[in-house]
């Protein structure tokens, strides 16, 4: 185990994969000569080349596109959209090509493609570099979602993306890059399939992912003081969604909360919700409650952001309000 | 107006064998006849959803596809059954996709629209205009990274090259000089809207100019034109030198699709484009050449006859999917 | 009141817009030569003119940007996007630009701009042209989302939309074209505020929208005979959603079910269903329940089409399964 | 590399009054003032998000923005302080506004990528590369609608080029002969990718042909040349015959923002420029010109000193918006 910031997680999964697969190789705005918008690609030009580290011109529907198409011919291209804000631009090729490529071909064909991008807020960037659109990738059959909220995963994720035979979507919010933690450097693919428990508790579970997840673990300690036994688990992959352990969590604790950075209506927080009512119904002790991002495009100032987004203060009421009165 | 802006009819010389051409006459007539059964079966209902008909067009992809090797790879749209069918695609998998049967080459998963075959490397059938452009760039880019000398062709229509995706492709397929052959079918219309009301610069082979790589004008009304052009493309393609645009000046017989009442156009501009109908001029070339004897065309008549009879018959017997299947194929089995 | 088509009932408010307000214009691909995709807008290029019906390029992202800069300038524009499945070619413009520019000007401008889209399945169009992506529009601050089920409604609501100070997109299930009701080929803007109760019922609560309307109504029917007695709810408005008309008619029923014609992971369903799991929590005797699309690429084939779409055999067992056993 | 491919020295003649030469200088020291300004404000935290800096490129604004009426529109991107400041937009507002604050010309909405003054017709600051071009061809229509003879002038970056809205935005607006004015500012980056790296026709200026309109390289380093092409052009978009689109060379002296470690281009590269510098030889041009003496500069530079010093004073003094007004403005208020 050594100190590992996110960024070198991910360089080091990016740098692992393109050693031990000639067909891996990287594509996106920025990521050779710059070293990636958030430096995740810094030195690989220079250890692999332009031919296996490709700045594109800014056109994310066609290097999208070009990536699927690369994966069609046989390679594992990761592209990275530098931003979920610019991935709308690419959002038809990979809903109408990348996600229906194999089924509307009777199954001829596979689409091992990687896409990485940032996203969340957070860092005053204002209303159109700010989104946290995850749940419309999660909406998307044929496509796997995932959101790395620690050093091991974002490693890890990625390494298991690329074992995957299909199109996998891996979100890195913007804020974790600088996250140091403990990690091992050289661990290999990540499970991807289960949700995993990051606190234990007893009185409440609180489900989160991503860029929410440390907000929330700080908002659980907190609780603990005022006598809140809060179990948090981060969801990982968002498409497919391991509700099971959720339910398991929920059988326990009889209350739930979802904490989303995202906008709250048609938030993953919803989907999350509306399966622990169709799963845990009979289990709950109260209804399932979210914590979401105000219904307002991204403003910049600073105290008008941080009251858009979900915050601890706002964690811990909401959990409190949830919980019965405690001694 | 039409008139002004066709191509003249002085066609290109017949370079060209006998059994080769006996062959782009049957490749044609065989879209021609294939198409025709499938109106026909489309208001016996027994195909559904959007039909695109290819007549009239016929000698664009006969003649593109000739210059194409086994390994080179083909992307279309969705009015592709003409280039399925001159790729070599068989007719009864075809059918019995419209049919929607598990028999169908895309196992009755995408109908008309989406036809796909791995094995000779047709990559689809896309029908979001202009989506099938950067997919043709990304195998190109495929079979650079692994050095092999194919070439990938992208057909696409007059009404596309609006669509971003177009700029987007063309520019990354050049700045990388990838083996991308685009093939910009233009048959004069985006559905209702005639190429003057869609294109500032109605000259598609010029807009290559912005791209810096070669464009070209070519008379898609004759297949011996349009194999020569894409012959000297394709090569210059293989080459390494980076893409090329052909624009193949070409026009659409019927209606857009099977809901289109055609307001759009008039019955002299459609008669006008009839007179140089590329299996009917290429037939009366072939006889005038003596190449052909009318008792050679009938009997050619009744073996394409056969053929898209065997296909029907093919489609007719085919299995439906078992709806337990409904889910399979939205992502890879896993081992 | 006269027997009108939902075809009919477009193309008369399209009309009537065009002759009271000399800043409507419509815009989009086919709208004038062809008549429209659906013949919507036919007869209108020859009664107003190429300036007032323009027909556009195949460039969605263009033309819609083109309509919000239009709207900036003091027109009304009216854009036509084909179908919601090519809408993804211009969802950064709607986001980032339609749904933002007022509040990140501080409220210096307004877009009057309407969208008009066709969307939904059913017509065997297999994967790229039968999406419902109606809940992606319902998520985006700024935007005002609409689902006219009704002939009445495909009049009413276009004319209201055409008053509102800021972006609607409407979204006009292709199926619906040639249905025909009695309407008032005159009326007014309807209320788009509110949803609507479509069927009176005891037993159950049935939430809906667009082309699910009819089958709900089907579904009720057949249930009615065996004994159960649905309310049916037309939501009308997806953004922003009448819970009220919803939450009250469950205080009244217990029990609810959603049907959306989206895939269900992250659909408008689940956001329904999350928001009575808040406001009715301790009002229902059983679990919200959710009849939505398979969640798989719509495919080509009949048999596999009518699988994947919420259909009225699927909607009575589920409510059957919803309610305790009749006598 | 640089040096084949920058404009040659030679400046256009100095075809201007004194005083108007004086207003070009003034407009240019202000916005190079106004951002050092900025860029120290962020490294002290007051400033925050991201920061774009047009220093090295106020030629092009300052001189492109006398061609314009106060009718006339213009749309920018996220680099738009030269653009608000050349337009007559109150540095105050616009300081505030980067710091958040409520009397911001944003009302602190926006900060630095989206600044927006609806009385100058200056709509905005948009940071999604290319989202800007079809709006200027919007505001156009709105204006050939209305029979308005305006003009709206679109700023965008050699990057943009690459995006598919260029093509639909610069194909629609030339189809419809709309009077938007298309202001390329080439200054050879797209963030770290050089112009070599994302064009294949590096040549900007040649893609016009593409759309059947005029296209003109012009010296983006001198505000006399660019000051001149823009008026020959804006008279001939006002003119009705459609859109133009101007390439204007230039070069960003510094990072792309403020988190740029500027890895993809050399010292030397950057002080070639540098000898350009629009503002220093512009000024030394009205020196030998005997336009200016060296007591008027200082006092120029002490008027603009000012002004700046007053702006940040606006900033400072200016409220916080109250967070219970977080969701103002997202809709329109109904009477
Ligand atoms: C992005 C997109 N917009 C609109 C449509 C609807 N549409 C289908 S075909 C078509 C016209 C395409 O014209 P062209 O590219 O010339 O091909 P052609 O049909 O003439 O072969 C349109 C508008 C679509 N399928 N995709
Ligand atoms: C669609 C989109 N993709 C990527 C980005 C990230 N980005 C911001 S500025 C920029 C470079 C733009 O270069 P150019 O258009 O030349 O403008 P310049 O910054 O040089 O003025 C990039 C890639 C973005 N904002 N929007
Ligand atoms: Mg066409
Ligand atoms: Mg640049």
């Amino acid at each position: 185990m050594t100190t590992l910031s996110y960024r070198e997680a991910v360089r080091s999964a990016l740098r692992d994969s393109l050693r031990a697969d000639p067909r891996v190789f990287l594509m996106g705005e920025d990521v050779g000569r710059y070293g990636g918008a958030y430096a995740a690609s810094k030195g690989l030009l220079e250890e692999f080349g332009p031919e296996r580290v490709r700045d594109t011109p800014l056109s994310e529907s066609t290097f999208v596109g070009a990536g699927i198409g690369a994966a069609l011919g046989g390679m594992r291209p990761i592209v990275e959209v530098m931003t979920v804000n610019f991935s709308l631009l690419a959002l038809d090729q990979i809903v109408n090509n990348a996600a229906t490529l194999r089924h509307m071909s009777g199954g001829q064909f596979s689409i091992p493609l990687v896409i990485r991008m940032a996203t969340g807020a957070g860092r005053q960037l204002a209303a159109q570099h700010s989104h946290s659109l995850e749940v419309w990738y999660a909406h998307i059959p044929g496509i796997t979602a995932l959101a790395p909220a620690t050093v091991a995963d974002a490693r890890g994720m990625l390494l298991a993306a690329l074992r995957e035979p299909d199109p996998v979507v891996i979100f890195e919010h913007a804020s974790l890059y600088p996250m140091e933690e403990e990690a091992d450097a050289h661990a290999g693919p990540a499970d991807i399939t289960h949700a995993v428990v990051r606190r234990r508790g007893t009185d409440v579970t609180v489900v989160t992912y991503g860029g929410s997840l440390g907000k929330t673990l700080a908002a659980a300690e907190r609780l603990q003081v005022s006598g809140i036994s809060t179990e948090v688990i981060d969801l990982r992959s968002l498409r497919p969604l391991d509700m099971e352990t959720v339910l398991a969590s929920i059988k326990k604790t009889h209350r739930a909360m979802i904490v989303d950075e995202g906008w709250r209506t048609g938030s993953l927080a919803a989907e999350v919700s509306a399966r622990i009512m169709e799963g845990a119904f009979y289990d709950l002790d109260a209804p399932v409650a979210r914590v979401c991002s105000a219904e307002v495009p991204m403003p910049y100032a600073k105290h008008l952001e941080d009251a858009a987004l979900p915050q601890p203060e706002a964690i811990v009421d909401a959990v409190t309000a949830l919980c019965p009165r405690r001694g | 107006m039409t008139a002004l802006t066709a191509p003249a009819q002085v066609s290109a010389p017949l370079a060209f064998e006998p059994d080769h051409a006996l062959l782009l006459l049957r490749q044609m007539l065989l879209i021609r006849r294939f198409e025709e059964k499938c109106a026909e079966l489309y208001s016996q209902g027994k195909i559904r959803g959007f039909l695109h008909l290819y007549i009239g067009e016929e000698a664009v992809a006969v003649g593109a596809m000739q210059a194409l090797t086994a390994d080179d790879g083909v992307v279309a749209t969705y009015r592709e059954h003409g280039h399925a069918l001159a790729r070599g695609m068989p007719a009864g998998a075809m059918m019995a996709e419209m049919y929607g049967k598990a028999n169908g080459c895309s196992r009755g998963r995408g109908g008309s629209m989406h036809l796909f075959d791995a094995g000779r490397r047709f990559f689809g059938g896309y029908a979001i205009v202009g989506g099938g452009l950067p997919i043709a760039v990304g195998l190109a880019l495929a079979d650079r990274l692994q050095a092999r000398p194919r070439v990938t062709a992208c057909f696409f229509g007059d009404g596309a090259v609006a669509e971003g995706e177009f700029h987007e492709s063309l520019n990354l397929a050049a700045l990388w000089k990838l083996p991308v052959l685009f093939l910009c079918e233009n048959n004069r219309y985006a559905m209702g809207t005639a190429l003057e009301r869609h294109q500032a610069q109605p000259n598609i082979a010029a807009k290559a100019v912005a791209y810096g790589i070669p464009g070209m004008q070519v008379d898609g009304m004759d297949v011996v034109a349009v194999e020569s052009a894409t012959r000297r493309a394709v090569e210059s393609v293989r080459a390494g030198t980076g893409p090329v645009l052909l624009e193949l000046l070409t026009y659409r017989f019927r209606a857009h699709s099977m809901y289109d009442p055609e307001l759009y156009r008039t019955k002299e501009e459609v008669a006008q484009w009839l007179v140089r109908d590329p299996v009917t001029t290429f037939t009366r070339r072939l006889i005038d050449a003596g190449i052909l004897t009318d008792a050679d065309l009938s009997a050619l008549e009744q073996d394409v006859a056969a053929a898209i009879a065997a296909a029907v018959a093919e489609a007719e017997a085919g299995p439906w999917e078992p709806v337990a299947d409904l889910l399979k194929d939205v992502h890879t089995p896993r081992p």
